[in-house]
């Protein structure tokens, strides 16, 4: 499939609206985080050979045009719950590769300090909550975030993730039908990469799960995964639709998976050919192609890009190898929270962002200051 | 057995009264259990807007048991809100709110369908803070317990699943007094909490509850009888049938109940086991890993030298809970089953 | 709306599959059916009422052709879960009206014998599996007796029921979907009776449910809900369908529930008008006229069925009234199984299998005996 | 730590011995923990064509820990069926093809997904026989347990949840020779069997197994180490390091691996205390109302007379299972624990 057939699929989903801005820095933006995921899971893969990580490792590669061109769409105060394939969007929202690198090695500077690993981790500083293992759990949450925002008039969204394989599970279709029911503003972006593990498309459902969209009432779309601003526009699209009542989106991105579910599966249920077929289509490859031939890019800035990054995540890597394992007594602590903190805000690189009002109503139906000053009574 | 022994009907049964709480500064009001959870969760939800119910039927319905009857009318339907019957997103949308800063009140219809929420309670709320640091304010209500041939589906006691899944507070109350104030606490706690409330006491049990802002803190038994001979360990609907069974054998003994079973006041249990030397475990649910196994396993260890006797276990057997009375009745502890145990321990 | 109307609507769902044959004797047993569920529910609801059922009483008036319409399409080696608005299945596939009674009761003589009560049970000396309160968990267990079907290569079909308001669970999502991927023999009856308990429609989806058919790659139907023969005619259909490898079907039944969702709901939350709009489409009321006006009854052969159906309903009330309670020492039996025993084969009354050979390959791909003969080792 | 402990790398790790087995006809085969569940598999699928795998991604690629590796080819992808991601529709459709005469072996791909089919199994496969008189032969295998960071969503141990669902049988086998024969017994059983297989265990145990069928009775515990002073009860994984601990002490233990959770050998249990006096009961589990406060319990009931020590529990305390080595290490009990937990009763 060639760049021209990818736009016809990208295009597919476009409902009128006017194209949504992207500057030059923008652009570069979104090569550098695509960049830096694979950068920064390269090197983590590369940790877990050299026995630095405990337990498995897992990561996203040749899906990175999702995770980033969807995330670059949020505002500093949208919300999301980000999952296993998905780095690209921490980074997008300021987590540091060094934060994840320290947390797949279980050190004490990782977003978790220890107490998760992998990808199991959402900044709360940075307006995440970190995903569980069980799939699609994230989907009620983030439904249920969306709920919040709803019912305090507030202009904002909440985004999440799956797979195409979690999308058979039971909450999956719970929370698809509750966000319908209700209009809710949530963005669900479903990756469709060929598997669930090992099983193929076809043990998994009988029709494509993006169709099912409108049997929740709600919009779906389809977009070239591979794509970094066509799944950009389709968020663009989605969250301002949410944010204006228009309810919930599914954002159906074609993708494959160029590794294994985790570092120990050798994919040998891959067809022979599919993995080179997509290899062409590599999102990386691709935008750096498309920045040179249409946005005037020169191959000496890409490169400036590239560099950049390389060093970066050399950089972190050194410091999160430098972060201590944590204390073995943190163990037993924070069972129980104390009180509630409230989530804060993510950055919002997309330059939109950068001089605009906050979405949230400044008073009347807003958040109530008691629930946010609310200190617990408990023993814990 | 009529329906109103279910709390379903508006009928009232027969009330018996706990002891007197001690005196509140704004004044009582006669309550039934049904009742007390009613106005703590009405307090709650006119002190902080943040507070919202969910759940199937409890808007403009007022729920299966009428807890939020009127509520729907008071808040509107947006804060009452009618959930499709999906427990999953019931308990998901409400961790997704709660860190949102909301503090959703959950309605299990039944508490038996919790097994059909159980995912989102075990793996995501109850390990959301000690994983991530991220507090997770909410209480899911659990009409529990059974006694009104409920059958194998509604009259389950669930605690002891909940118990296993570390990150989750759980209580349960055995008089309208701390329905109120630990439903009350429980809101305003900054975990996910449990909230058992036995469907068989809603308009059983019936005494004078504090108006206005009643807090009863999470993790603190009550000693409901004081005496040296026996101990009797209960919460929920075992509390008034030990109190019962104690007072009717003139017993020397302590009646403790429990309140909350996580965080659990072991100081409590160990003070009584010590002081009286003999200890008997009360409760609805099931015996294996049940509450009163670990109980039974504290006070064997910790109070071990100070045991006259040993430790003895009152629950249901290992059996799904039948529907025809005669077989109901065969598997719950009744108040004779109470009497017998007492008495064994005390001829110890 | 009138007949004529509901007839559109039926016939919606044709395929063009030729009609299956009716006898007069057939539609004389679809009348009699209908009415010996409502009698027997009547007399249920008095029971109750007298203070002789514990516990709550549900019934499933204004729906009674959906279950004995569906029902009836059925071979005997067809199976069936059963649930709570469905008495009318139960007696069509061969339980008395006196074990229904006494099961609500609480009575030994009950289905099971004093073990579960009101409509949680299923007689599997005739096929069935009985339901649990957690809806729609029968839809997981029909799928799996399809594909045992299936995997043995057998001509039959399971069928199964669930409301509108079950959709939204996440195991009526698991079902359909399983069943999709596979294709296997399963009939799926969608009773939407507008309610979900209180729960009207517009809270408990975005979009109608029978239209997710697709979504999950199998048929979806709609027919009305309250005229048998529309019933019966998309259940022949759709379990030839399924016989034939052709896959599952959802049938969409659109209905009213007359009665509250148990004896002590008044239905305060049924706007006005709605009920007595229904009580015009009486599914019986109008079948008893279809016959008159269009197969040639007549009145007094119409008043024998009823009458011959009070006659019954009044005995084997009064057989369940002198069946004793069980005896207490049932309690501790029964929780384990010793052995295991294979479910019966049903009644099928529809004229068509009077005479046909058994849907069962003789060998081959058939049972296994060995797992039926099996014998438990365990202690128990 | 490298992946090869979750046994899912090919690679072996260093294996550990357990007592050898009664010696079978058939001769008998050194085998992986591992291996002989695979083998029990094998050979009941030969045996009978009535069962059948279902689980994520157990055909073609031979499941997550390689249990079904070779299935697929040998039996066919039908019957080892590659279920979607869904739980409750797995084990829901092993309830309806166990009814038609089936015997399905599902299989969880950790057993911590349990908590995502759990309405199934609970409500639905294990009140089934006790409500209908309908017997649902079927196995739920739950790869469990801990030790090599997986966190809080790979490594629990879910036993005491479905010890507190009556009707579930619940097997956990502490050697290779167990796991075989306790798979035969389970998968021809005509009840729902929950059959505890610990990942830990999958390549770190080998020995010689009974080739070709072997069958051990479910309820029945066994005696590992027979000694006077002391009485180590434990499973799963724990039975390992118990013996290994009074095996460096050079005490004088008895050792009990229980390998029926439910039904359990409470005789065993009792004899066993009330011989030594003194006992640990010890588990990998969490402690709240796990399997060791049972067997407390039934201990300081049942065997109160004898005893010269408190029972104490070995457990994970109430936390998840957190990732990092020395915080996962700090949770679960360790070698050092046991030892020290045996001295600690010895010395009482
Ligand atoms: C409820 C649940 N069951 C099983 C698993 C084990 N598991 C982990 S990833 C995976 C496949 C997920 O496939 P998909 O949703 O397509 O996401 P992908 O990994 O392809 O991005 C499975 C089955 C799980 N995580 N959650
Ligand atoms: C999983 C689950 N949650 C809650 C309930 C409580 N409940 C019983 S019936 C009912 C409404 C069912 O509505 P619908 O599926 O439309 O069936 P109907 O009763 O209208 O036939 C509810 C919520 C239940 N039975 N199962
Ligand atoms: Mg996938
Ligand atoms: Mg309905």
């Amino acid at each position: 499939m060639s760049d021209g057939d990818a736009r016809a699929i990208a295009t597919d989903r476009a409902g009128g609206a006017s194209e949504p801005v992207l500057t030059r820095e923008d652009r570069a933006s979104l090569l550098r985080f695509m960049l830096l995921m694979r950068a920064a899971e390269e090197r983590g893969l590369r940790l877990y050979k050299q026995g630095k990580v405990p337990g498995s490792f897992y990561d996203g590669r040749g899906q990175e045009a999702i995770s980033v061109g969807s995330s670059f769409a949020l505002a500093p105060e949208d919300r999301m719950c980000i999952l296993h394939r998905d780095l690209g969007a921490h980074f997008v929202r300021g987590v540091s590769p060094e934060r994840y690198l320290a947390n797949y090695m279980g050190r004490s500077g990782g977003v978790t300090g220890g107490k998760d690993g992998n990808l199991h981790f959402g900044d709360p500083e940075l307006g995440c909550v970190g995903m569980v293992s069980m799939l699609p759990d994230m989907a009620p949450v983030a439904t249920g975030m969306a709920l919040a925002m709803k019912m305090r008039g507030e202009r904002r969204v909440a985004m999440t993730y799956f797979g195409e394989g979690s999308t058979a599970n039971g909450q999956w279709h719970e929370a698809m039908n509750m966000a319908g029911i209700h209009r809710l503003p949530v963005v669900f972006v479903l990756e469709n990469n060929g598997y669930a593990y090992s099983t193929p498309n076809e043990l998994e459902f009988a029709a494509d799960p993006v169709e099912r969209a409108e049997s929740y009432g709600f919009h779906g779309v389809k977009v070239d995964g591979n794509d970094v601003e066509a799944v950009f526009e389709a968020s663009v699209e989605a969250s301002e639709r949410a944010r204006g009542g228009g309810g919930p989106t599914l954002i159906g991105c074609r993708t494959m998976r160029m590794h294994g579910h985790g570092a120990h599966d050798d994919m040998s249920y891959v067809p022979d050919g599919v993995l080179e077929s997509w290899e062409r289509r590599d999102p990386i490859d691709r935008y750096r192609r498309h920045l040179a031939d249409h946005h005037g890019f020169s191959e000496q800035e890409l490169d400036e890009v590239a560099t950049a990054v390389t060093e970066q995540v050399a950089e972190d890597a050194r410091r999160a190898l430098d972060s201590p394992m944590p204390e073995p007594s943190l163990a037993s602590e924070g069972l129980y929270a104390e009180a509630f903190r409230p989530l804060g805000d993510g950055v919002a690189p997309w330059s939109r962002w950068a001089e605009r009002k906050p979405l949230r109503p400044v008073n009347g139906n807003g958040r109530s200051p008691s629930s946010e000053a609310s200190v617990s009574r408990s023993a814990a | 057995m009529s329906p109103e022994a279910t709390g379903i009907a508006p009928e009232e049964a027969p009330s018996q009264t706990t002891p007197a709480q001690p005196t509140h500064p704004g004044g009582s009001r006669e309550m039934t259990y049904l009742e007390a959870i009613s106005d703590a969760l009405r307090e709650e939800m006119r002190r902080d807007e943040a507070v919202f119910c969910i759940g199937e039927d409890i808007g403009a319905f007022g729920g299966a048991f009428k807890v939020t009857d009127g509520f729907a009318e008071e808040f509107g339907a947006a804060r009452v809100l009618d959930a499709p019957l999906a427990e999953n997103a019931i308990i998901g949308a409400a961790v997704g709110a709660a860190v949102e800063g909301m503090r959703p009140v959950c309605e299990m219809q039944f508490s038996d369908f919790i097994a059909c929420g159980f995912d989102q309670l075990v793996n995501v709320a109850a390990k959301l803070h000690y994983r991530q640091g991220l507090a997770a304010p909410m209480v899911v209500r659990l009409p529990s317990g059974g006694g009104f041939s409920g059958g194998p589906f509604h009259s389950q006691n669930p605690e002891a699943w909940l118990l296993q899944a570390p990150g989750l507070k759980v209580v349960a109350p055995g008089s309208p007094a701390d329905a109120k104030g630990l439903l009350t606490a429980a809101i305003r706690d900054a975990n996910p909490v449990c909230f058992l409330e036995h469907k068989g006491l809603y308009r059983y049990l019936r005494e004078p509850v504090p108006e206005g802002e009643y807090v009863v803190e999470l993790g603190k038994a009550q000693m409901i009888r004081e005496g040296d001979e026996l101990t009797v360990i209960a919460y929920g609907s075992a509390v008034g049938l030990a109190t019962q069974a104690v007072d009717e054998l003139e017993a020397d003994a302590t009646v403790l109940d429990l309140r909350s079973l996580a965080p659990l006041d072991t100081e409590a249990v160990l003070e009584a086991a010590r002081r009286t030397g003999k200890v008997l475990v009360a409760h609805e649910a099931t015996r294996t890993c049940g509450v009163g196994a670990e109980i039974a396993a504290i006070v064997s260890e910790l109070a071990f030298e100070h045991l006259d006797a040993p430790v003895r276990r009152l629950t249901a057997p290992n059996l799904p809970i039948p529907f025809s009375p005669p077989l109901e009745q065969a598997v719950l502890p009744q108040l004779a089953d109470m009497k017998e145990a007492c008495r064994e321990l005390l001829d110890y």
